[in-house]
């Protein structure tokens, strides 16, 4: 396994290429439904390769460890995050908060192509690491509103409360939780026989297909960065690429108590490394319309995703490959 | 003249505002009596400094959408005041025209 | 003031109604001589009781519209007469305006 | 040949997940957009490999007898549904007429879905059956549109004479029958051999696209059944629920009739037994804008296409097999 | 009455113009202080005899657009003198009615 | 190889199946974004294989002698065209400049079905045709400017001045551009054995991508056709029929004078013979906004792009076999 292999890797050679143009302010895009419906096929295919392995070995006691550090990675990053920003950064509380509650939770973007790194590496992984993934979306959130809402007005915890159905849907059931749960339950129901007719599908394509996505996440990536770049100061920039590595060690600590093997713990850094930029952004305008989506969504998407991908990822499997070695 | 009498006279309110907010705007409206109103997607804008564009966001959630509701002063006005509250801490731009309308049994 | 004069006064025609009946609603305001009119998607609405929104109805007919006419008095006014037939049947919204238009000698 | 196998093949699954997501008020959904090219792929790969067998077989009176026995289904059937409905609920006639017109014409998903059923059943059908779901989408509205017109007020006629060049090309040159019968033109005119460079796209993949497809059906028929399943009464609910039987055993009994062989069989009960929700109910909002949307939608989308895709297909399968062997 | 100050008397501004030439018309504004706008797209149009709509045109440059503005009238006016060079060569519909708004701070 | 063989080709089928439903009239229509995130696909596609040839042959001086001709081709394809248009029809000059902008440019779908034309002809072709077709597309907008300034009013001069920045991006950061160039490098560093991985998505489904395509393309040359063929008088639709044979033939020449192998010649007509209706149409509405872009569009989606897909490039490809047999 080698870092310059996957720094060259299709993969992250298209998203370079989608990040430049949209520095250099190419009008070109890949359009947004598209771009909507490949990602549902990525995590579609994810899941179901998930479910598949999951298929074949007994859940035992390791899982479970992994499910309750998951949620707890998730619960408690945002504190780290929100207390590394209060002391650095001059964000308003909200600011800060809703930015924590960002890194407590997941990128699913990074995950697939970390479980495509891990594939070329030929490192291999367990499949309820999918469900790993979907554990740790939500709670984060919960520790975002909390800090921010900590003496807040009445009116704004009255607002939260208004509208907590809404955005328990949003965060119960947005469009990675149903498509990664219901495709891990889907291909573990199938197995490996019903899944041959799928693999020309969601096998077979499966790099190509994200190449093209990781295009996109390219140009979007670049394009948060020129218009956001001028409002975030050094420390917020910072933080978007110390606090992965931060995630990074507690999960690979955490990892390593547990005894996961490399690719597991590989992919439980990654996950705790990355921050969401759909989920959380999306719960944060509904409860906390005050805080500045420019910031959150500038640092997650334009500095914290292209670190992951083209420094991070390498980084993470590396380190997971060392301790288990 | 379908249009020149009294009764065809009635508000026009346009409210622009970011998405997820919408369903609390439209609530107030139907809780203040709104017989309809009608919603259109922004593709772009620009506000306090920042320009914004559908399709840069990939949580949607910042994408702003404009609502039209034809309606009775009678109903707009109250609404009104209850909007402003909703609008208290978020993206809200908000006006009020005079308008004549066809068929006005239905506002 | 470039539009502060007579001339510049012309009506704003808003007409909300299904894609279906879009065609026929452009029909007969070219019947009637408007030089243009801009046509703008809607993504979702509610009147009569329920909900509506683009996306929900794989055959599109139930889409909403928006179409925005700006024209004449002499016009607009006897297209609405017709207008009123044509909505009989229908689902259609209309409301008219009074602006002021920059190059008046366009409508 | 297990019914069970057909609930829990991954197609069905993935409706199963889309329609639950929509009831439970998820956020989520599938571009439009995106779905629709879906929809044009699978309309290509069924015409182009219908048109293929069709090029290796000579048309013989059989297949003209079943072009007939669909005409007569399609003109006929919206006469049960129009009774069926008049005598049971409290539909208007308006109502009632645009409401059978749907049951008259087919759901091609539906069709597409019970083929893919088919070859995991290991049973042959014929390529013609393609032309076949083409034929039986228009006649049905000609029938809604008399029944709904019989001594209706002039200005209704009228209206419909002068949108008649529109209905016309909204009902004979919509998606699916140009789709249809051009692809199934152009496999026949491709061949076997032409068709091969093609296959790595028309047919290796199709499954998993078909899956994906159906999560978005899913989730329209849940959201569709959300919303309207308060403006409907139990009756035409119940009638969403047998009427495709009654379109079944017709359509059974036609088939036996003709000598049709059970993969045949199976099809032409499918598409007997299923309802349009694309092209009728687009010719209705033209013809006949005064009838209810909820109601006809609702219905065809909400209630009889999900039974047909869980239950429906694999009993007709089941019946045709048992009636032909 | 939340909106009948004089204060909450403002300008609407609305301009209907081919997509290429929205950049020019929003750095006018911008220079002109306008503190937003919106920008809607349009789906299909007519003008000069011919119809017009979204996807037939692969590139996208007739594209039309409309764009919302809100503002004070000593803004607006101005704007509208610069907009009329702007639009010498080019496509582009301006109306402006009189409207009232919630919170005319933010104009 | 033989021509009927092209015209009968599915691609060529499909394009005519949505040239002829969209005189028809028919309601069909291919969402606009999926199709755009197809073409996306094809040029990654062509991008990344011509990379991965290029990578296994080292660039001679033949290559830049093919760069440096295009160039020429692009900058002075324009002169002629627009001196044909101010004789032969009543266009107005800067209506003519713009037309003429739009032939010395190239039409990437059209190269597209000419590559795919080759490989089904099994003629070999290099990679690096894929970079002069990126080279192609600029230098004819730069001339047509100049042949419409020549002598215009001073605030025509003055507007293309302001808008130079957004113009250059237009036309040098546009998606093919960037897509082909970048796709080219990243297929080039990944070698033969990095782009395995991704042929089960770039190469296998390539040709049934390019006939969902294709029907886009019918579609939208028929209703370019339909609303604007009235506008145009006969000059200009001969112009669009001839004008693609004067780029062959001078291209012809320039390739045999080169050396070019048959297949690489045949490319270089084809991007000679092919007009934008992508970039340059775009760049016009900006730089030109006077001009009437129903003339230009129609003659080169609804005139000449079909007759090469049709008639020019089967004939490309047999004269450019015959000229190097
Ligand atoms: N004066 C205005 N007229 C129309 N739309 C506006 C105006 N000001 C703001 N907006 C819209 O509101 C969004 C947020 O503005 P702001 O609250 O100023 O950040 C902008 O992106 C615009 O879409
Ligand atoms: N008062 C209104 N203002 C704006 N749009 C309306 C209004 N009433 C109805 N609509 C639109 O018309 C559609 C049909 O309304 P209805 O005819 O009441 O069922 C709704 O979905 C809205 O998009
Ligand atoms: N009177 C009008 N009202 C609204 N939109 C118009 C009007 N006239 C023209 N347009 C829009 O401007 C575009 C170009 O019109 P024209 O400049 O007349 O070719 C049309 O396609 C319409 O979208
Ligand atoms: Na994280
Ligand atoms: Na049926
Ligand atoms: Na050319």
């Amino acid at each position: 396994m080698n870092a310059l292999d996957t720094l060259f890797s299709p993969v992250v050679m298209f998203f370079a290429l989608g990040l430049f143009a949209a520095l250099l302010r190419s009008p070109m895009s890949v359009p947004q439904s598209f771009a909507k419906g490949l990602a549902i096929y990525l995590m579609m295919a994810i899941g179901l390769k998930g479910g598949v392995e999951m298929s074949k070995t007994a859940l035992d006691g390791q899982v479970f460890a992994v499910f309750g550090a998951a949620t707890v990675l998730s619960f408690g990053l945002p504190f780290i995050a929100y207390a590394a920003l209060r002391v650095t950064s001059g964000l308003s509380k909200t600011d800060a908060a809703a930015t924590a509650g960002h890194y407590g939770s997941i990128s699913i973007v990074t995950f697939v192509a970390a479980i495509d790194a891990l594939r070329i590496a030929g490192i291999p992984s367990s499949g309820y690491l999918v469900a790993v993934a979907a554990i740790m979306e939500t709670p984060a959130i919960i520790t975002a509103l909390w800090l921010a809402m900590r003496g807040a007005r009445n009116d704004a915890a009255d607002d939260v409360a208004r509208d907590k159905g809404e955005l328990a849907r949003e965060v119960l059931l947005n469009a990675s939780i149903v498509v990664l749960i219901g495709a891990l339950i889907i291909g573990a129901v199938a197995g490996e026989e019903g899944y041959e007719r799928l693999s020309a599908f969601f096998t077979a394509p499966f790099q190509g297909i994200l190449c093209l996505f990781m295009l996109d996440m390219g140009l979007n990536a670049g394009r948060g960065l020129r218009r956001g770049w001028r409002k975030l100061g050094l420390a917020p920039i910072a933080f978007g690429l110390y606090m992965p590595l931060i995630g990074a060690v507690i999960a690979a600590l955490i990892g390593t108590l547990i005894g996961l093997p490399p690719g597991d713990k590989a992919l439980l850094m990654v996950l705790s490394a990355s921050a969401s930029y759909i989920a959380v952004p999306a719960a944060m305008r509904l409860a906390l319309p005050e805080s500045d989506p420019s910031v959150y969504l500038t640092l997650s998407l334009g500095v914290t995703f292209p670190f992951n991908i083209a420094i991070g990822i390498p980084l993470y499997i590396a380190v997971a490959s060392m301790l288990s070695g | 003249m379908p249009f020149s009498h009294d009764d065809n006279k009635k508000l026009r309110l346009e409210l622009i505002i970011e998405s997820p907010a919408l369903r609390r705007a439209e609530d107030l409206l139907r809780d203040a009596g709104a017989t309809g109103w009608t919603v259109v997607p922004a593709m772009s804008g620009f506000g306090g400094q920042t320009r914004w564009s559908r399709g840069t966001d990939l949580s949607e959630a910042t994408d702003m959408v404009v609502l039209i509701c034809i309606g009775d002063e009678d109903v707009l006005k109250p609404a009104l005041q209850t909007m402003l509250k909703l609008l208290d801490r978020r993206i809200g731009i908000v006006n009020i025209s005079d308008v004549r309308v066809l068929r006005p049994g239905l506002f």
